[in-house]
């Protein structure tokens, strides 16, 4: 079994509605040395063993689904598990 | 001429479409299952607004993986004409059918109101019936309708005409460009956040909608005689 | 693992454990009698849950037995998922109100979303097609950081639901007072339509049936915190700890769409939502309905987390669930069904004759109780009543004379004020339009829904004046149910029936107790005289913190039917010199008025007073009007008064104003809460016919300039105001008061 | 400078109904070696130096915004960088 970390973050050029909310929201509480904020998604896969290799698999996922290319960027890591 | 109404899992404005066609335009419409093989039959292709697969992940990344989306991609190529209203708009854009992508609101806040469009272009299959420059007003319901592209794209859609709508006076969501409706380049695929078919009956406060679905039956009538 | 860690049936009685449950000494007592033996966990579990306040309504039974409940067109009143009125054609409308205060105390975007959820699944599992979602809503004052996180949470998580389900969120209400700053008021509505052949009703009967469950996993859902025994029995885990319920609005839709269609096949027998107490309360309710029993093998039940015990399973509050009563050898049909919408249907029991609630786990019996004794049986309290002091107090006070120096700025500073100000903050969160039958959206007084494919429309509203109520729960109890007649009128729509969700303190105090009483008494009578039975409701009692409960808030839903599209109105001037009525007498009565609050920070004193005959009086004439087509707007007077009425006409109409004016004591006529009265513009062509049909007075004229100006009768300026200038304060308030630093 | 990571998942018992979509879109693609999916939020902050303890600050933000701890736990990453 696999653990699979997937980092899912908007592309740097892309303007982070949510972060620039958070950003504002975290001034107003007067967290002032907060600079920037960009917000993106966090995924955890537990995924079975099979034929096909577990790298390929999962960049094949991201770049199907998990991921939208056009404004997104994405990261993974992947931590064999031994099951209970 | 004869619509057909795309229903996926989430769904919600179908009904809304439905009667639109029905109802105010008085043409033939039927509702089509996410999972059908093919749209040979019919002439038009409507994808309605909604929460398909509940908008989870991205809105309309997951019903673009819809069997439905195969014959959809045949009718695209055929020239059909095909219109993605809200969710539509985001299944056409997560498809690649239309480019760029939607990020979330401003305000991030989903907003429910009648606005004021800009037809940008009215020599367009959807548009004909419409002033160049008219202005209408078109509910808007969304969370997601903050459209983005990479600057490439944005030179490319402004000098084919590929922005059809721009929101006037108002943008409700930041779009870029105040876009709030583009088509593809071959001109026969629209996406757009507004809901014309909520603005088909002045009961319920406008129709200036209808004039949308009238050139798409204008285009087609003209097309078939040409053909017959 | 957890069953063994169970506190036996010996510990139970002896460590007295049933008390963090909820049950009394005398409750386990009958228990123990019922079942002719001690209960074990899991069934402790069982009565705890089906004996609570919210399952039972053991200490308001004998209060709701005061409304009236019945009407030639009332087809199912109290009792089921939601009630139902007939509005001819083989059409019915039906609908509920429901509250979900505490979750939403606790994660409030959650809270309000899985509370919108529950009241859709009670109407759809009658059979009715949900058409549309109200709400009512209380904060504290919109000041504290709290109170603006819960406000813009609550808003947010209605809007997610119902935006998601399709439903369009049309109307509703929101007040702001310190009395629920620790405890908001979260009511959701639904309205639904069926075809009178399609109604559904939760029963579980025909020996042998095969009893199905859909919809989501069951998980550790909302189970009571206090029903672990103890922290240490649990000390394996956090993820143990009861947790919070979230909404899943897609899963909603697709079993909205599956069960709209299963209830036409002749292969259902009955149908339930698991709502509170989820699996017990639907399947013991329909099976006691039904004079049946229910057996069920909870190892088939569909879970989302490993190692759950029956009593987890049996009170897991997991939302968007169904359970099913099918036709024994009809089960594929059901399956299928479910499936096309990618729901997997389960049967997990079937129906027996022996009028037992019957559990297997694992191949033992885990429960064995009499279903009779958790739903039609379960123990009635008349607890006991006391007016409180300050009751008495207020009534014996001298009336209270406002000064008001300035009438223009205390006109806009009641236009500030958060419970006068627009809502459009609020509402343009919600999808009020999909479905695309909203002729009245949010903003006038009702909002109106037409009936596809007839020439009819419903009226639908929320409302209650909670500091009338508290001020005088019975004489604010018949306000309540007026004021929400008063809004369907002013639609065009003739008032149906009520639905109600009654939001009191702890009803263990007799002065709280008094108050639910009291109130009830004035509702039911206003429900008479209107002609509006109550089909539908719900009571949340316990809405205290720190041992201070919230105003007394029985909200009323009301839904009336527009008899012709054409008689819809709503409440803005249409047209420049069109004539300005008022319908009503001002008086002096300032008791929990918003100028009360405004000048002194608090209310006290008299609620205004009402005159059911002449309230009923006015609303036929006006409604007698509206149909013959001499009506162009329509307003109630309201919270704030003339004044604040005659500016919403005002500030909702492009580009007009108003030219009236008063005679009388300035402060009285513009600011008095005096009962049963509107402000109606008329056309001059129709003046005669108006004035033949509606006692009113005239008072001036509808004007092109957008300038609200009253004068008196002198001729002297009282009010001369820029529509504009009304309209960005009433309109900037609610979004400034968010924006602004606490 | 600080970098900091957040990552912001829902706790174990309560229900992923993202998660639960997304599995089933991936089922549907035919990864059927996929077991689970949470979603949870990745949240990057750069926060200026100042002086107060930079971990306590994070844990701060964290209760009082960044996660719903009611329905969420959290998680982060702190990494010191030299700001160009
Ligand atoms: N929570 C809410 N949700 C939806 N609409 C709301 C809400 N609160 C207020 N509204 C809408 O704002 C308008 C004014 O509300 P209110 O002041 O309560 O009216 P009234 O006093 O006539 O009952 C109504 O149309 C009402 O439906
Ligand atoms: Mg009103």
């Amino acid at each position: 079994m696999y653990k699979v970390k997937v980092y899912v973050t908007l592309r740097e050029s892309v303007l982070d509605p949510q972060g620039t909310a958070v950003k504002g929201a975290l001034h107003s509480l007067s967290y002032n040395e907060v600079k920037d904020v960009r917000i993106g998604k966090f995924m955890e896969l537990m995924i079975e063993k099979s034929e096909r290799n577990i790298d390929e698999l999962v960049r094949e996922m991201c770049e199907k689904l998990l991921a939208n290319t056009v404004i997104e960027d994405y990261r993974y890591e992947i931590e064999e598990v031994v099951t209970q | 001429m004869k619509f057909a109404v795309i229903v996926f899992p989430g769904s919600n404005c179908d009904v809304d479409m439905y009667h639109a066609i029905k109802d105010e335009l008085g043409e033939e419409v039927e509702y089509v299952w996410h999972d059908a093989e093919s749209l040979d039959e019919f002439d038009g292709i409507l994808l309605p607004g909604g929460f398909s697969y509940g908008d989870y992940l991205r809105s309309g990344a997951i019903a673009r993986f819809s069997n439905v989306m195969k014959a959809i991609m045949k009718a695209a190529e055929e020239g059909k004409p095909i219109l993605g209203v809200c969710n539509g708009f985001q299944i056409l854009l997560e498809a690649g059918l239309l480019p760029g992508a939607m990020r979330r609101n401003n305000s991030l806040k989903f907003i429910c109101r009648p606005v004021e469009l800009r037809v940008e272009n009215n020599e367009t299959m959807f548009t004909s019936a419409y002033e160049m420059g008219e202005i209408i007003t078109i509910p808007i319901a969304h969370g997601e309708g903050n459209y983005y592209c990479e600057q490439e794209t944005l030179n490319k859609l402004i000098a084919n005409r590929q922005i059809v709508f721009r929101y006037h006076n108002e943008n409700p969501n930041g779009s870029l460009e105040d876009i709030a409706g583009i088509i593809n380049e071959k001109g026969n695929v629209l996406g757009m956040m507004p809901h014309p078919e909520r603005a088909v009956d002045e009961l319920l406060g406008s129709a200036d909608g209808l004039k949308l679905f009238q050139s798409i039956v204008k285009y087609w009538r003209e097309a078939h005689v040409v053909n017959a | 693992m957890s069953l063994m860690l169970e506190p036996s049936p010996t510990l139970i009685k002896e460590e007295k454990i049933y008390r963090d449950m909820g049950l009394t000494d005398e409750e386990f007592a009958m228990i123990e009698k019922i079942l002719g033996r001690l209960p074990n966990y899991t069934e402790t579990g069982i009565f705890s849950v089906m004996w609570s306040e919210h399952c039972s309504y053991k200490n308001s039974k004998p209060v709701l037995k005061k409304f009236p409940t019945e009407g030639e067109k009332v087809l199912q009143g109290p009792g089921e998922g939601a009630g139902i009125v007939d509005i001819g054609d083989g059409l019915a409308v039906v609908f509920k109100i429901e509250s979900h205060n505490h979750p939403s105390a606790i994660e409030p975007y959650q809270g309000a979303a899985t509370g919108v959820g529950g009241i859709i699944r009670d109407v759809f599992s009658m059979g009715a097609r949900p058409i549309a979602l109200l709400n009512s809503l209380r904060f504290g004052e919109l000041t504290s950081p709290r109170v603006k996180y819960l406000f813009e949470n609550v808003v947010a998580g209605i809007a997610g639901y119902g935006n998601c389900v399709g439903i369009p969120t049309v109307g509703g209400e929101v007040q702001f007072d310190p009395a629920y700053e620790g405890n908001p008021l979260v009511n959701a509505m639904c309205v639904g339509i069926i075809r009178h052949e399609e109604i559904q009703r939760g029963v579980a009967s025909g020996v042998g049936n095969t009893v199905m469950y859909v919809g989501a996993k069951t998980g550790r859902d909302g189970i009571h915190g206090a029903t672990f025994a103890s922290e240490e029995l649990t000390e394996q885990s956090e993820e143990k700890r009861p947790a919070v319920q979230v909404g899943d609005p897609f899963m909603e839709k697709l079993l909205l769409e599956a069960c709209l269609e299963v209830v036409k096949s002749d292969a259902l027998v009955g149908i339930q939502d698991m709502g509170a107490a989820g699996l017990t309360s639907s399947s013991a309710e329909m099976a006691s309905k039904a004079g049946f029993g229910i057996e069920m093998n909870l190892d088939l039940v569909p879970q989302r987390e490993a190692g759950m015990t029956p009593y987890e399973m049996m009170l897991s509050e997991s939302q968007e669930r169904m359970l099913l009563v099918v036709k024994k050898g009809r089960e594929q049909e059901i399956y299928d069904l479910f499936a096309k919408y990618g729901l997997e249907a389960k049967a997990i029991g079937k129906v027996t004759d022996d009028k037992m609630l019957r559990l297997y786990f694992r191949g033992e019996v885990a429960a064995e109780i009499p279903v009779d004794a958790l739903a039609k049986d379960a123990p009635v309290y008349h607890k006991p009543s006391k007016e409180p002091a300050y009751y008495r107090e207020f009534q014996e006070m001298a009336p209270y004379v406002p000064t008001v120096e300035n009438y223009e700025e205390t006109l806009l500073s009641l236009l500030a004020q958060p419970t006068i100000a627009s809502k459009e903050w609020v509402y343009e969160q919600y999808d009020y339009m999909v479905r695309t039958n909203t002729v009245v959206a949010p903003g006038s007084d009702a909002a109106v829904i037409r009936i596809r494919g007839t020439n009819k429309a419903l009226a639908m509203t929320t409302d209650c004046n909670s500091r009338y109520i508290y001020l005088d729960p019975e004489t604010g109890g018949k306000i309540a149910v007026a004021e929400a007649a008063r809004n369907v009128v002013c639609s065009g729509a003739k008032p149906l029936a009520i639905t109600d969700c009654l939001n009191f303190g702890n009803p263990e105090k007799p002065e709280i107790f008094w108050q639910l009483e009291k109130a009830v008494d004035g509702m039911s009578a206003a429900c008479r005289m209107l002609e509006t039975p109550v089909i539908s409701g719900n009571v949340s009692l316990y809405n205290e913190t720190n041992g201070e409960a919230v105003y007394p808030t029985p909200v009323v839903g009301m839904v009336g039917l527009v008899e012709d599209l054409a008689h819809i109105t709503t409440q803005e001037f249409k047209q420049a010199g069109d004539l300005i009525y008022v319908i009503g007498e001002a008086k002096p009565e300032f008791g929990g008025s918003e100028l009360q609050k405004l000048l002194n920070g608090n209310i006290f004193g008299k609620a205004p007073s009402l005159d059911l005959e002449i309230e009923v009086t006015r609303q036929k004439e006006l409604l007698a009007a509206i149909r013959a087509g001499v009506v162009a707007s329509a307003h109630d007077i309201a919270e704030g008064g003339f004044a604040v009425a005659l500016a919403e006409c005002v500030m909702n109409a492009n580009g007009l104003g108003a030219k009236v004016t008063i005679n009388g004591d300035a402060v009285t006529e513009l600011f008095s809460e005096a009962q049963s009265r509107f402000i109606v513009s008329v056309k001059k062509e129709h003046q005669a016919e108006f004035e033949r049909l509606v006692e009113a007075k005239l008072i001036g004229e509808v004007t092109a300039d957008a300038l609200l100006h009253i004068e008196n009768e002198q001729g002297e300026k009282v009010v001369h105001l820029p529509v504009e200038q009304m309209r960005s304060v009433w309109k900037g308030a609610i979004p400034c008061l968010l924006k602004s630093k606490a």
